[in-house]
């Protein structure tokens, strides 16, 4: 297989498959999920304002009282990296004209510049909470394949992606090539690891803010 | 006798939902709920991590209510749950575990772990791994009508002997009473005060209450354990005292637990809503002061500080109700590090005071409580539980630390104008 | 791929400009450097303009910058190339067309005269031929 | 500098200076440094003194003559040809002045004498036992197999005979291979394109002729003199492709400014080939200069490789499958719930209440 064949099966088959089974593992895994339902609550909420699932949604996000005092690593490393993540994916100015040849919807991007300067950051960040892994006892200890596993599997489209727009390493057809699989790879594995929290952290937020909401703590 | 492991699979599935799976599905094993564990931060031990204390369940639940899960089960490429892995577990789900959910509120995915874990319960409980302690105490509840073994003849007794301290006499029985107030064992047998104090505030506010002789325990240890069935049959009791008295509203003593088991499980226990209102003492005695009814004199002088206890403040959602009565008779009150919802446990919770064999670790954790109090140096600790209360003190006595545990009913009660006495 | 699925879309005329691509002056540098070991040791060497990403507005930068010579030879070969001396003594500028006029290669040679200015000793032997032939014609209409 | 190719263009009024001056240029296309010019001339001639002048073989098979036009209509017609003359062309179908039975036995003599090059263009058909296309009788297979045992080398001109080109697209109708397909104890070069550039051959003759040997060749077999880089490495316009200003449309202002041409398919940065440096037609130009981006006609597959005119970063469309993988999706998750579901109340209807005596083993 050549360069060209390579790059064509990664945007054509390669993706077809990958967003298929991304789409199918969402939508099963989803319904699998909630479909499991619960019962419902039938003592007398206390109704406190500002304490309900919704809230919870986006009030998770903040540390904790006390905590980034306990995981500074954890908490700044995740943030940068997730943050970084949201703003390579959605803000560069290639992949939104991916998201716009896919569904018609564009926005403004960021200077590449920046774009590659918040990859690099994120990349580092990524490294740092692998490091945080080895080295706290309590993740460690928590530490399966899978974890050590979506860890590359997240890493790797990251870092192909700013190899490929960087130029280094392989020509930039085989280093989009590869960045198309990584991707594509972290597509089909979303779904059914513990990846797929990126879908899971709104309900499972919402059920805790929510359980709390009815009692009237705010979380 | 009839424990089994597929009686605790079986349990399980029944109680495995969909805020479960989302949970399990949702978790990164970032380890920050170890963070918020006394059990970890004390000892330092990975496997007091929340999120590991109920990896049973997760494997139950992929092996059961997932597809992939199914078929990896069936390929054989997951370990089944055995009875001596529940075994195993019985530390981390029991003797490590105070139910205190600070977890819950740390995560940052939203995994409400002390939701899993007292669900983890039912299952444990029922395939014969709930430890020895809370067994009896179980036992003791379903059988006599309190976890102590007190029966409605001490309560009498201890009725008798307020009513000759106070000179009030101590409603049993009454209908149409505003409130009815439950007792725990624990105040039964070693905190009596509580009882003279209720009954003076009651005067003195004016209210019309009662103790129910059917319904007098407030205590679950059916909610500790684990078991809905049983919890159930102690809950009912209750719930039929105050729908025979007509109770407007009951009041649960001054105790985490028997709040969390009354006001929040006991409606889904009995698998309707009740027809009266639950607050918890410190709930009545806040809504006393703010219609007017509720008057105090004089002021403590002494550095005071306050222990929230778990079930009332984090999983009750009681925070400020006792600051504003605290500070009605305190001077000098100084919050704890932490205060409010995400206070520490004192390490006795969730059943933890009923199992011997955590009694160390029980120790070792309550330094968490003991660096709170020595942040703070305070000259009284107040608090407005009787399992609190009595893990403190026992805590306090082991290293040491002259420090007097009181409950908050009774310091509002000592500040009754003397008229009105 | 249907028809109208090509991207053509009319858009208004804009102000044509010719971009450069900030590679020319990186090559003033190289030929200084040239010149230098030119210098030093009489070492020619040349640039192949065609090998390097270089916009006709880059080349005409460079063209402005080295100038114009005392020297332009014009070679007709195949089609018309131009040596050019440039206003840096010993910098030429070599273009080979073809015959229609088209540009085939280009360079930046530094040299005394490009090798290609040298007349061959093979030709110039054909070229004595040719003129010894001559006189020996002028010789015989003398005779007559 | 002297030798017999130098003498043949002397006598045909080539001066030396002309010749050293398409050498110059040839280096040039061929990416070697410019001192490799007179190298290349000097080698070049020598060269002729000691080497007999092979013949050339040249077959043409599934094929449509573009490459025969492309190599005929060759920038410096007179240089090439005297090349072309040098080598001697035997049989040549287009080109010879011979015909039929005459053309079918100077095919033969060639043959027969061994050590020839053989150039093929277009390519073979296996299909219905080769007989998709077929000379006096006798299939491409066959005429292939038989020319290839006695040449010295073969030369597959143009991507039909490279890697199947055209005929080899799906579905395939003919079942076209490329001649590597076929001969596998020969050693080839293959020169593809649609067609190939002219001076690639030629290129590649002179290396044959200079050296006796065939030039460096990459993993497909190709010069890499001349597919060592890729057109987008060699485009005058990639300076706009590194300052990020492309072409949105074929008549933009960026079009019109001569931007980059990636986001309108331009196979460029894919592509190996040396049409930046060489261009077409006399150096008139070349498909980027006159605006329109690389088909990758010299790659293998390059009619299977998507649509000319999406952008190499885009994909094809896997949003096609979206309401097929969403619809399973659902299915599967419907299913399993239903499964649980039915577990789960399993579980609650077999629920016996609790006792204490539950409690103990």
């Amino acid at each position: 297989m050549n360069e060209l064949q390579f790059l064509t099966w990664v945007r054509g088959t390669g993706l077809n498959v990958a967003v298929g089974v991304f789409l199918l593992g969402v939508f099963w895994r989803l319904i699998e999920i909630y479909g499991l339902g619960r019962k419902k609550d039938l003592s007398a909420p206390r109704h406190v304002a500002g304490a309900s699932g919704w809230h919870t949604i986006f009030r998770r996000s903040i540390p904790a009282q006390g905590m980034l005092k306990k995981s500074p690593v954890g908490y700044i490393g995740g943030f940068a990296f997730h943050i970084g993540l949201a703003i390579v994916v959605l803000l560069f100015a290639p992949h939104i004209k991916l998201i716009q040849s896919l569904t018609g919807l564009s926005w403004p991007g960021l200077p590449s510049q920046f774009i590659d300067l918040v990859a690099v950051v994120t990349l580092a960040a990524m490294v740092v909470v692998l490091a945080d892994r080895i080295n706290k006892p309590v993740k460690r200890f928590l530490s399966t394949f899978e974890d050590w596993f979506t860890w590359a599997v997240t890493f790797l489209p990251l870092l192909t992606g700013w190899l490929s727009v960087r130029h280094l390493l392989f020509p930039y057809s085989t280093m989009l090539a590869l960045h198309i699989l990584s991707v594509e790879i972290l597509l089909i594995v979303l779904p059914f690891t513990k990846l797929f929290h990126a879908f899971t952290v709104f309900g499972s937020r919402w059920y805790n803010g929510a359980v709390n909401g009815h009692k009237g703590v705010a979380v | 006798m009839s424990a089994s492991l597929d009686k605790g699979v079986r349990v399980l599935k029944e109680v495995i939902d969909a805020p479960i799976a989302s949970y399990f599905s949702s978790c990164v094993h970032c380890g920050l709920c170890a963070e918020a564990c006394l059990f970890y931060t004390e000892t330092g031990d990975p496997k007091y991590t929340p999120i590991h204390k109920l990896e049973p369940m997760r494997r139950l639940y992929e092996q059961e209510y997932t597809l992939i899960g199914r078929l990896k089960k069936v390929l054989g490429l997951s370990k089944p749950v055995t009875d001596a892995e529940l075994g195993e577990w019985q530390e981390l789900v029991y003797n490590s575990c105070t139910l205190c959910g600070r977890c819950s509120l740390v995560c940052p995915v939203g995994n409400d772990i002390v939701y899993m874990v007292r669900k983890f319960r039912e299952g444990m409980a029922v395939s014969g791994h709930a430890p020895e302690g809370i067994v009896e105490a179980t036992r003791r509840t379903v059988s006599t009508g309190s976890p102590m073994g007190v029966t409605m003849h001490a309560v009498k007794a201890q009725m008798k002997h307020v009513e000759e301290e106070t000179g009030i006499s101590i409603p049993l029985d009454v209908e149409g009473v505003e409130y009815m107030a439950l007792l725990s064992s624990m105040e039964i047998i070693n905190f009596p005060e509580y009882l003279s104090a209720i009954a003076r505030i009651m005067k003195h506010a004016g209210k019309t209450w009662t103790l129910c002789s059917t319904g007098f325990e407030a205590t679950n240890s059916g909610i500790q354990i684990g078991v809905s069935d049983l919890a159930k049959t102690i809950v009912s009791r209750i719930v039929e005292g105050a729908e025979r008295l007509k109770a407007k509203t009951v009041i649960s003593p001054e105790c985490g637990h028997a709040y969390t088991a009354l006001r929040w499980e006991g409606p889904n226990l009995i698998g309707r809503p009740f027809t009266f209102k639950v607050q918890h003492i410190v709930e009545v005695l806040d809504e006393l002061r703010t219609q007017g009814l509720l008057k105090t004199e004089g002021f403590e002088t002494d550095r005071l500080t306050f222990h929230d206890p778990c079930q009332l403040a984090r999983r009750g959602g009681v925070i400020q109700p006792q600051r504003n009565l605290i500070n009605m008779v305190a001077k000098n009150f100084v919050e704890m590090p932490d205060a409010g919802k995400m206070n520490w446990c004192c390490g006795g919770g969730g059943g933890v005071t009923a199992i011997e064999r955590a009694e160390a670790l029980r120790i070792e954790a309550f330094k968490k409580k003991k660096s709170q109090l020595e942040a703070v140096k305070p000259d009284r600790l107040v608090t407005a539980c009787a399992v609190c209360r009595t893990t403190l003190e026992e805590g306090l006595e082991h290293y040491q630390m002259n420090i007097p545990v009181v409950g908050l009913t009774e310091i509002i009660a000592e500040h009754l104008p003397e008229q009105g006495a | 791929m249907p028809l109208d699925a090509i991207p053509i879309l009319a858009v208004p005329q804009g102000l044509h400009s010719d971009e450069r691509s900030g590679n020319a002056p990186a090559l003033l540098r190289e030929i200084a450097e040239m010149l230098r070991r030119f210098l030093a040791n009489g070492e020619t060497s040349a640039i192949d303009l065609h090998a390097l990403p270089l916009t006709p507005a880059d080349l005409e930068w460079l063209r402005e910058q080295l100038g114009g010579g005392e020297i332009a030879i014009t070679l007709n070969a195949e089609g018309e190339s131009s040596l050019n001396e440039t206003a840096c003594p010993g910098v030429w500028w070599v273009t080979h067309r073809n015959p229609n006029g088209a540009v085939d290669s280009e360079f930046i040679e530094v040299a005394d005269v490009p090798d290609l200015v040298k007349a061959h000793h093979e030709d110039v032997v054909i070229g004595l031929d040719h003129l010894e032939l001559l006189i020996s014609d002028l010789s015989k209409q003398r005779a007559f | 500098m002297q030798g017999p190719l130098i003498e043949i263009l002397a006598r045909q009024g080539i001066t030396r200076r002309t010749f050293m001056k398409y050498c110059a240029t040839l280096a040039s296309l061929m990416a070697l440094p410019p001192s490799a010019g007179r190298a290349m001339a000097e080698a070049m001639a020598a060269a002729g003194v000691a080497t007999k002048r092979p013949s050339v073989i040249w077959l043409p098979f599934q094929e449509c003559t573009g490459c025969t036009e492309s190599i005929t209509r060759s920038h410096s017609p007179t240089l090439e040809s005297l090349i072309f003359d040098v080598v001697s062309l035997d049989y040549q179908e287009t080109l010879m002045a011979a015909a039929g039975h005459q053309a079918e036995e100077a095919l033969h003599n060639a043959m027969k004498a061994g050590g020839y090059l053989l150039i093929v263009d277009g390519s073979i058909p296996l299909g219905l036992d080769g007989a998709y296309s077929c000379i006096a009788g006798r299939s491409n297979l066959e005429l292939l197999k038989e020319a290839a045992s006695g040449a010295a080398a073969i030369v597959a001109m143009g991507s039909c005979a490279a890697f199947g080109g055209l005929p080899h697209a799906k579905p395939n109708p003919t079942g076209a291979v490329s001649v590597s397909d076929v001969v596998k104890d020969k050693p080839i070069v293959n020169i593809p394109g649609c067609p190939p550039i002219p001076v690639v051959i030629t290129g590649v003759l002179a290396h044959f002729l200079t050296f006796g040997s065939l030039p460096e060749l990459d993993k497909h077999g190709r010069p890499k003199a001349f597919y060592g880089e890729t057109i987008h490495d060699r485009c005058y316009r990639r300076p706009f492709y590194d300052q990020g200003k492309f072409a949105k449309t074929f008549d933009d202002e960026g079009a019109r400014n001569g931007w980059c041409l990636f986001e309108l398919g331009c196979k460029g940065p894919v592509t190996y080939n040396a049409c930046a440096t060489v261009k077409w037609n006399g150096g008139t130009s070349w498909p980027v200069e006159s605006g329109h981006g690389c088909l990758g006609c010299s790659e293998p597959d390059f009619w299977d490789a998507g649509g000319f005119y999406k952008a190499l970063s885009t994909p094809a469309n896997p949003l096609k499958m979206a309401s097929a993988a969403v619809a399973a999706g659902a299915v599967a998750g419907v299913a399993v719930s239903f499964a649980n579901r039915g577990k789960k109340r399993a579980a609650a209807s077999a629920h016996e209440t609790t006792t204490l005596a539950d409690l103990e083993k």
